[in-house]
């Protein structure tokens, strides 16, 4: 039990010949909301999806589980209970809503309680219901993250990932993807999110890891991180105030 | 495996190879049957007794289509010259020697190929060249002429000809007679047809389907032409590209104005049974005439009941029931499994052994001069009638529309599909049997 | 009337086959991106089998149509395996698409110079699956060959989109075309996914072959034509879209059909290519494509 | 001799020695060789090796994926025979001329392909060649002689005994193939060059600089065009004619397989390409039908695993070293590793094929 869910070591991966994260160690208990800030274009996405297994480590390792999973394939590494909500939610445009979550539910242990997964989902979400019939292409920004989230859930996940979740959406919509998170929170999900400031995710995270220039600087709580001059003005958006 | 000792079917190779562990280079020859077990360098056939041949190999060059769309009649044309190949070596030889066939794929018979090929049998030396279909322009003709090696072509068009007689070339041969002879023939034919009696057109009118390469074009235009020149109008002139089985919009065409005659051209058995099974559906009162595919095996089989009554004809095909022909046509099934096509696998079979037959006359393959000089001289009769080179074209002629005499000219065969065969209708005095109505027009 | 009959009729035979053979082309392309020129050489194979199975050995059409299946089937995957497979790795590079242009085209070629060593150049007569015929209209015959073949085109394209639209791996395929990263993290094992998919799509052009082998005949070079003619329906379905590709399929057998009638079958390909021509420059996507994306 | 070398980047003083070598033996071969079957697979090869080196030049360095380039050829082939044919020009003129009618309609193809990429550029201009060989073989005119091929011409040195006929043609394919491989090196090294590897590599940013895709495609069109022509018109001379079957799948399977086998893009991949596949096909032609067997495995090996042509081959063993570490490991699965992006340099052996889009996030 003392041995954390993830847990990543001297990570370094990039596209090419450009490496985006140098030397990055974290680790994400099970059970546990961890959340990563960091500014645009400093390799939060890239870590998800390096995790993920888009992206190939150049060097270090990732145990999941407390097997390595780094070098595997994307869909292994999705079957053995990794899953990613990537950026940009990836939805199929062109398949229906309910096609979609069913996409969800692709691998074999999953697939067989398609139905019940649905139904859960469509209680959590009744809006995605509402839109069951229609191509994913055709929602709204906040219909479609939850759509992504609720895609997600069509799977048994150990850890779920979730990059960006309030990214391009509108107030109202942030409020309902950050309602349905506190919920996921609630049931004890393992959640990794990926945010680039603490406005949103403040009340649904039990740690904060801060990632500049593709390593991770700092680790904490929220009161911890803001105590520091420098970060909270960085990181604190305007959600604080209000 | 050289391509000189090749078999085409995998079979014949196989056993070629156990033969030749035996001891007995006979496989495939005449006389593979009945010699196959003698350990002997000897070969008995019909109580004669041959000598093996010995020495260094006499080449020469046979350039055929092996690839692209005249593939399947460039296998006919390799199986002729092998066979006269293996006959000759079973018969000893040519002075003695034994005989080597080398094969170059003429493809689509392109400018470049053509040269290439032609340019590599010269530089190769062989003693001489067959290559049934050459290019129209005759630009490979110069390689062979300056070499002054004997070649053998059955181009069948009157270009190629032209091109020898102008530039009096005296060892490049056509084995047949060109495509202008096609209509005259067929138009005679027909006139026969009308003045017996045994036809009476419903109008003087024609259509003509035609695929869109040389052969079948010049064939249907010649037709065409000579046609018009007696006073007959077209209703229709089709062309396509092969292959085609759908032939819908043609026969819309057809029954709105049902002509008198249909000609219809092209070298795909399949493309031609189609055409006839559609027509049959729902016939009109034409005669119909399709060209050179009928003459392939395949097309009775495709076409079945349907070809009944139609007519056909060819200006080089293998006579029907004479001696030649009919030993020819058993041995060409005994080694390729296969039955012989009525034109190239027959001309080739004949021109091989015409120019074996000038070498013995001239005692050294490669007195092209004299050679040459001797097969111009020749009259030969083989499996597809008798071939002569009365003049500097160095063409045959047809009979009868060139010569009266059967004997002087290659007779332009004219068959007539009756009860699932083919029966020889014209011309006297090659001919089997007689016009039948066609079934649609009773 | 005899002439529009005769229109009808052809577009749906022509169409229908142009339909079979062309969506195998798009289901690839959607999926894999890559325009698999080998297609062409399935229809041939389908048809040399058709004549093994009905001719040499006298078995039924049932057989015929089984047999072609499994043979390109496993050829299909086998040609992704050794001719797209090790290239997937640069998959993200803009000439993917050119490189596996290329190296299915050399499959293809390949194909058919085996095709010629093994059987030789000869055409080999298939027999019918179904004879007979029907006259419909005042002259306008169809042969049971012709509806035979087309009934069991609308089949095989409506089993299709059944099988994308209602199965898992149906699915997944339709994932893998949308949106590889996403359907890769839905776990969908995309190593197994493409041969198969290529297999399937081949499977399509062979038993396309099964029926245009007894129109055509088999022979070695028997698949350009077909090969030519799906490319032309791809291109004015847009790329990559399975209904546009049925809609492009009849469409264009429809403008072949004119053609013939009205200019002569000589001018049909031609005409053909000038109409895909058109399409390119004013709508390059095609009939239903999407611009610069493959979506099945 | 600093000029020279900016022009090839590659070249030390050992290798121009080489290169002079080889050239001069190429020069004085038809002296040694008397075989006219040897000479006219020499002269045919070196034929195909200018076309090869035009299409080269738009499909390799412009990066356009112009699969029409056989029907330019014939095209400038027929041009310069009808007018052998129906004028007196002098047949240099006419050679000329069919080289200047290729490059008119060339240009004319590269408008539309303006608004295309990748595979669509391919299937338009495939299918403008289907359009140009149906009705060269169809025209009713009896200009062109349809599938008969052309009728038979002069050609420029018609009045020369055919030996010496042939040595001429050796030395103005040989000369026209120097002039047009410093040319095509001088071309990519220029504006022009450049400005089209921009708007092959990346196309906003070249737009941004200023870079204008019309002119600077039309201009490679044209003069790719004009070479194809001139290519097509030396065809018809050598020959004495020309048939439609220049064109079509078979013969652009094997134009395509000589690029790729030489190296795409670079300076030296058509001559290379072009020697290996017309040694391959002379070896072979003994053994009917198997050659296109043996040319198609030979293209799969060569693009699965020796991406950039012999070329891209040599030049990758000679500077291993020091790139090795910056190249991802090749062969597996997975969108994060992007290929290399392509050196500017021509004649370096990196291949066109590598190039990446770069849409990493």
């Amino acid at each position: 039990m003392n041995e954390p869910l993830l847990e990543i070591r001297s990570l370094s991966a990039g596209y090419g010949s450009a490496t985006v994260i140098q030397g990055l160690d974290l680790s994400v208990r099970a059970h546990e909301s961890a959340v990563i800030i960091g500014p645009n274009g400093h390799g939060k996405t890239t870590l998800l999806r390096a995790i993920a297994g888009l992206v190939r480590a150049s060097e270090g390792e990732v145990r999941f589980d407390g097997v390595p999973i780094n070098g595997r394939s994307p869909e292994r590494i999705a079957a053995s209970g990794v899953v990613l909500v990537p950026q940009g939610d990836g939805l199929f445009p062109e398949m229906s809503v309910e096609d979609n979550l069913l996409m969800g539910a692709f691998v074999s242990s999953s697939w067989r309680r398609r139905r019940e997964s649905l139904e859960r989902v469509y209680s959590l979400f009744p809006q995605v219901k509402e839109r069951a019939r229609q191509q994913a292409r055709t929602l709204s920004g906040g219909e479609r993250r939850l759509a992504a989230l609720g895609r997600a859930l069509m799977r048994t996940s150990k850890i779920l990932m979730i990059d960006e979740p309030s990214l391009g959406l509108a107030p109202i919509a942030i409020d309902a993807v950050y309602g349905a998170i506190a919920e996921l929170k609630e049931r004890e999900t393992t959640l990794l999110l990926v945010e680039e400031n603490f406005s949103h995710v403040r009340g649904v995270a039990d740690s904060f890891h801060l990632l500049e220039m593709g390593t991770i600087v700092r680790t904490g709580s929220y009161d911890e991180l803001v105590k520091d001059e420098e970060i909270a003005s960085a990181y604190l958006g305007s959600a604080v105030e209000s | 495996m050289a391509i000189d000792s090749e078999r085409i079917s995998r079979r014949g190779f196989l056993r070629g190879l156990g033969a030749a562990g035996a001891g007995a280079l006979v496989a495939g020859g005449l006389s593979g049957g009945l010699a196959g077990a003698s350990e002997q360098s000897r070969s008995v056939r019909s109580g004669r007794v041959f000598k093996s041949p010995r020495g260094t190999p006499i080449v020469i060059g046979g350039g055929v289509p092996v690839t692209g769309s005249f593939a399947g009649t460039g296998l006919e044309m390799r199986r002729g010259m092998q066979l006269a190949v293996d006959k000759l070596n079973s018969e000893g030889g040519v002075l003695g020697r034994p005989l080597k066939l080398s094969i170059l794929n003429t493809e689509t018979q392109q400018p470049t190929v053509m040269r290439s090929v032609f340019q590599k049998f010269v530089s190769d030396k062989v003693a001489a060249v067959f290559a049934p279909f050459t290019t129209y322009s005759s630009v490979e003709y110069p390689i062979v002429a300056d070499a002054k090696v004997p070649t053998f072509h059955v181009n069948t068009y009157q270009g190629n000809i032209d091109w020898v007689k102008q530039h009096g070339v005296k060892n490049i041969f056509q084995g047949d007679p060109s495509q202008i002879w096609y209509g005259p023939g067929v138009a005679t034919l027909m006139e026969n047809l009308i003045s017996s009696g045994a036809w009476t057109p419903i109008a003087k009118t024609m259509a003509i389907i035609t695929s869109n390469d040389p052969y079948s074009l010049s064939i249907a235009k010649s037709f065409e032409a000579t046609m018009k020149n007696k006073g007959w109008g077209t209703t229709m002139f089709q062309e396509f590209t092969i292959p085609q089985s759908d032939y819908t919009a043609e026969l819309v065409s057809i029954r709105k104005t049902p002509p008198g005659v249909i000609f219809f051209s092209d070298y795909t058995p399949g493309d031609e049974a189609a055409f006839i099974k559609q027509f049959r559906q729902a016939p009109t009162k034409s005669l119909v005439y399709e060209q050179y595919a009928p003459s392939v095996p395949q097309y009775l089989t495709l076409a079945g009941s349907a070809a009944n009554g139609v007519l056909w004809s060819t200006v080089v095909g293998v006579l029907e029931g004479t001696p030649v022909s009919k030993a020819f046509e058993k041995e060409f099934h005994r080694t390729f499994h296969a039955t012989p096509g009525h034109s190239n696998a027959g001309d080739q079979f004949d021109l091989v052994q015409i120019w074996a037959r000038a070498v013995e006359q001239a005692g050294d393959p490669y007195d092209f001069t004299a050679v040459s000089a001797i097969v111009k001289t020749t009259i030969y009769r083989g499996v597809c009638g008798t071939y002569s080179w009365p003049d500097d074209y160095l063409t045959c002629y047809p009979y009868p529309t060139y010569t009266k005499f059967p004997t002087l000219g290659m007779p332009h065969l004219t068959y007539q599909i009756q009860n699932g065969k083919q029966v020889l209708i014209s011309p006297e005095p090659f001919n089997v049997g007689k016009y039948e109505t066609p079934p649609w027009l009773a | 009337m005899t002439d529009l009959v005769g229109i009808l009729v052809t577009t749906v035979i022509l169409g229908s086959i142009y339909g079979l053979v062309a969506i195998g082309m798009t289901l690839i392309y959607g999926t894999l991106r890559i325009l698999d020129m080998s297609q062409g050489s399935m229809v041939m194979i389908g048809g040399f089998v058709a004549w093994g199975v009905l001719v040499s050995a006298g078995w039924s059409p049932v057989l015929a149509i089984l047999f072609a299946f499994a043979a390109t089937f496993l050829l299909g995957t086998a040609t992704q395996l050794v001719s797209v497979q090790p290239l997937m790795g640069r998959r993200n590079s803009i000439d993917f698409e050119m490189i596996t242009f290329i190296t299915t085209f050399a499959v293809a070629m390949i194909l058919t110079n085996v095709a010629l060593e093994v059987f030789g150049p000869e055409q080999r007569n298939v027999t019918p699956v179904i004879s007979g015929s029907v006259d419909i209209y005042n002259g306008v015959n169809l042969p049971y060959q012709s509806i035979a073949m087309a009934g069991v085109a609308i089949l095989f394209m409506v089993g299709l989109w059944a099988f994308l639209g209602m199965t898992r791996w149906g699915m997944a395929i339709r994932a893998v075309a949308q949106d590889l990263d996403a359907a890769r993290l839905m776990g969908v094992p995309v190593s197994k996914l493409y041969p198969v998919t290529m297999g399937l799509a081949s499977s399509l052009a062979g038993i396309a072959g099964v029926f245009l082998g007894s129109l055509y005949f088999a022979y070695p070079s028997a698949g350009n034509l077909p090969l030519l003619e799906a490319l032309i329906v791809v291109v004015f379905g847009g790329l990559g879209s399975l209904s546009g590709t049925v809609y492009a399929a009849y469409a264009i057998g429809l403008i072949q059909a004119v053609t013939e009638i009205f200019i002569g079958t000589t001018w049909d390909l031609p005409i053909l290519y000038g109409v895909i021509i058109v399409v390119l420059i004013v709508r390059p996507q095609g009939l239903r494509g999407k611009p610069s994306e493959a979506r099945l | 001799m600093t000029e020279r070398r900016a022009l090839f980047p590659d070249m030390s003083p050992t290798r121009w020695s080489v290169a002079g070598v080889v050239l001069l033996a190429l020069c004085l071969f038809p002296l040694a060789e008397s075989n006219q079957y040897v000479l006219t697979v020499f002269v045919t090869s070196m034929i195909l090796a200018v076309l090869n080196i035009s299409w080269n030049f738009v499909l390799g360095i412009a990066g356009v994926w112009n699969f029409g380039q056989l029907a330019i050829y014939a095209l400038g082939g027929y041009g310069a025979g009808i007018l052998m044919l129906h004028t007196s020009l002098p047949a240099a003129l006419d050679v000329i001329v069919g080289g200047l009618m290729a490059a008119a309609i060339s240009i004319v193809m590269a408008v539309p392909t303006l608004r295309l990429f990748g595979i669509y550029t391919s299937l338009l201009t495939f299918a403008f060649a289907e359009v140009v060989q149906y009705v060269i073989e169809n025209t009713s005119t009896g200009l062109t002689g349809g599938t008969f091929g052309f009728p038979s011409v002069r050609g420029l040195y018609g009045s020369l005994s055919p030996v010496v006929a042939m040595h001429a043609y050796y030395w103005t394919v040989l000369g026209i193939i120097v002039i047009s491989m410093v040319g095509v090196a001088l071309l990519s090294r220029s504006r022009l060059g450049i400005g089209l590897r921009a708007i092959r590599d990346a196309p906003g940013f070249a737009a941004a600089r200023g870079v204008s895709p019309l002119r600077y495609r039309m201009l490679a069109f044209a003069l790719s065009g004009f070479l194809a022509g001139v290519a097509g018109a030396l065809y018809l001379s050598f020959n004495q004619s020309i048939a439609p079957t220049v064109m079509g799948l078979t013969a652009m399977s094997i134009d395509v397989t000589m690029l790729v086998i030489g190296g795409l893009g670079t300076l030296f991949g058509p001559i290379i390409g072009t020697t290996i596949v017309a040694v391959v096909e002379t070896l072979l032609v003994s053994y009917p039908g198997i050659e296109f067997t043996v040319v198609g495995a030979v293209l799969l090996v060569i693009v699965i695993f020796v991406p950039g042509g012999v070329v891209g081959l040599a030049s990758r063993v000679r500077s291993r070293l020091p790139t090795w570490n910056a190249r991802p490991r090749p062969g597996v699965m997975g969108s994060g590793s992007s290929p290399p992006r392509p050196a500017a340099a021509l004649g370096d052996g990196v291949p066109a094929l590598h190039t990446s889009d770069g849409q990493e996030r």
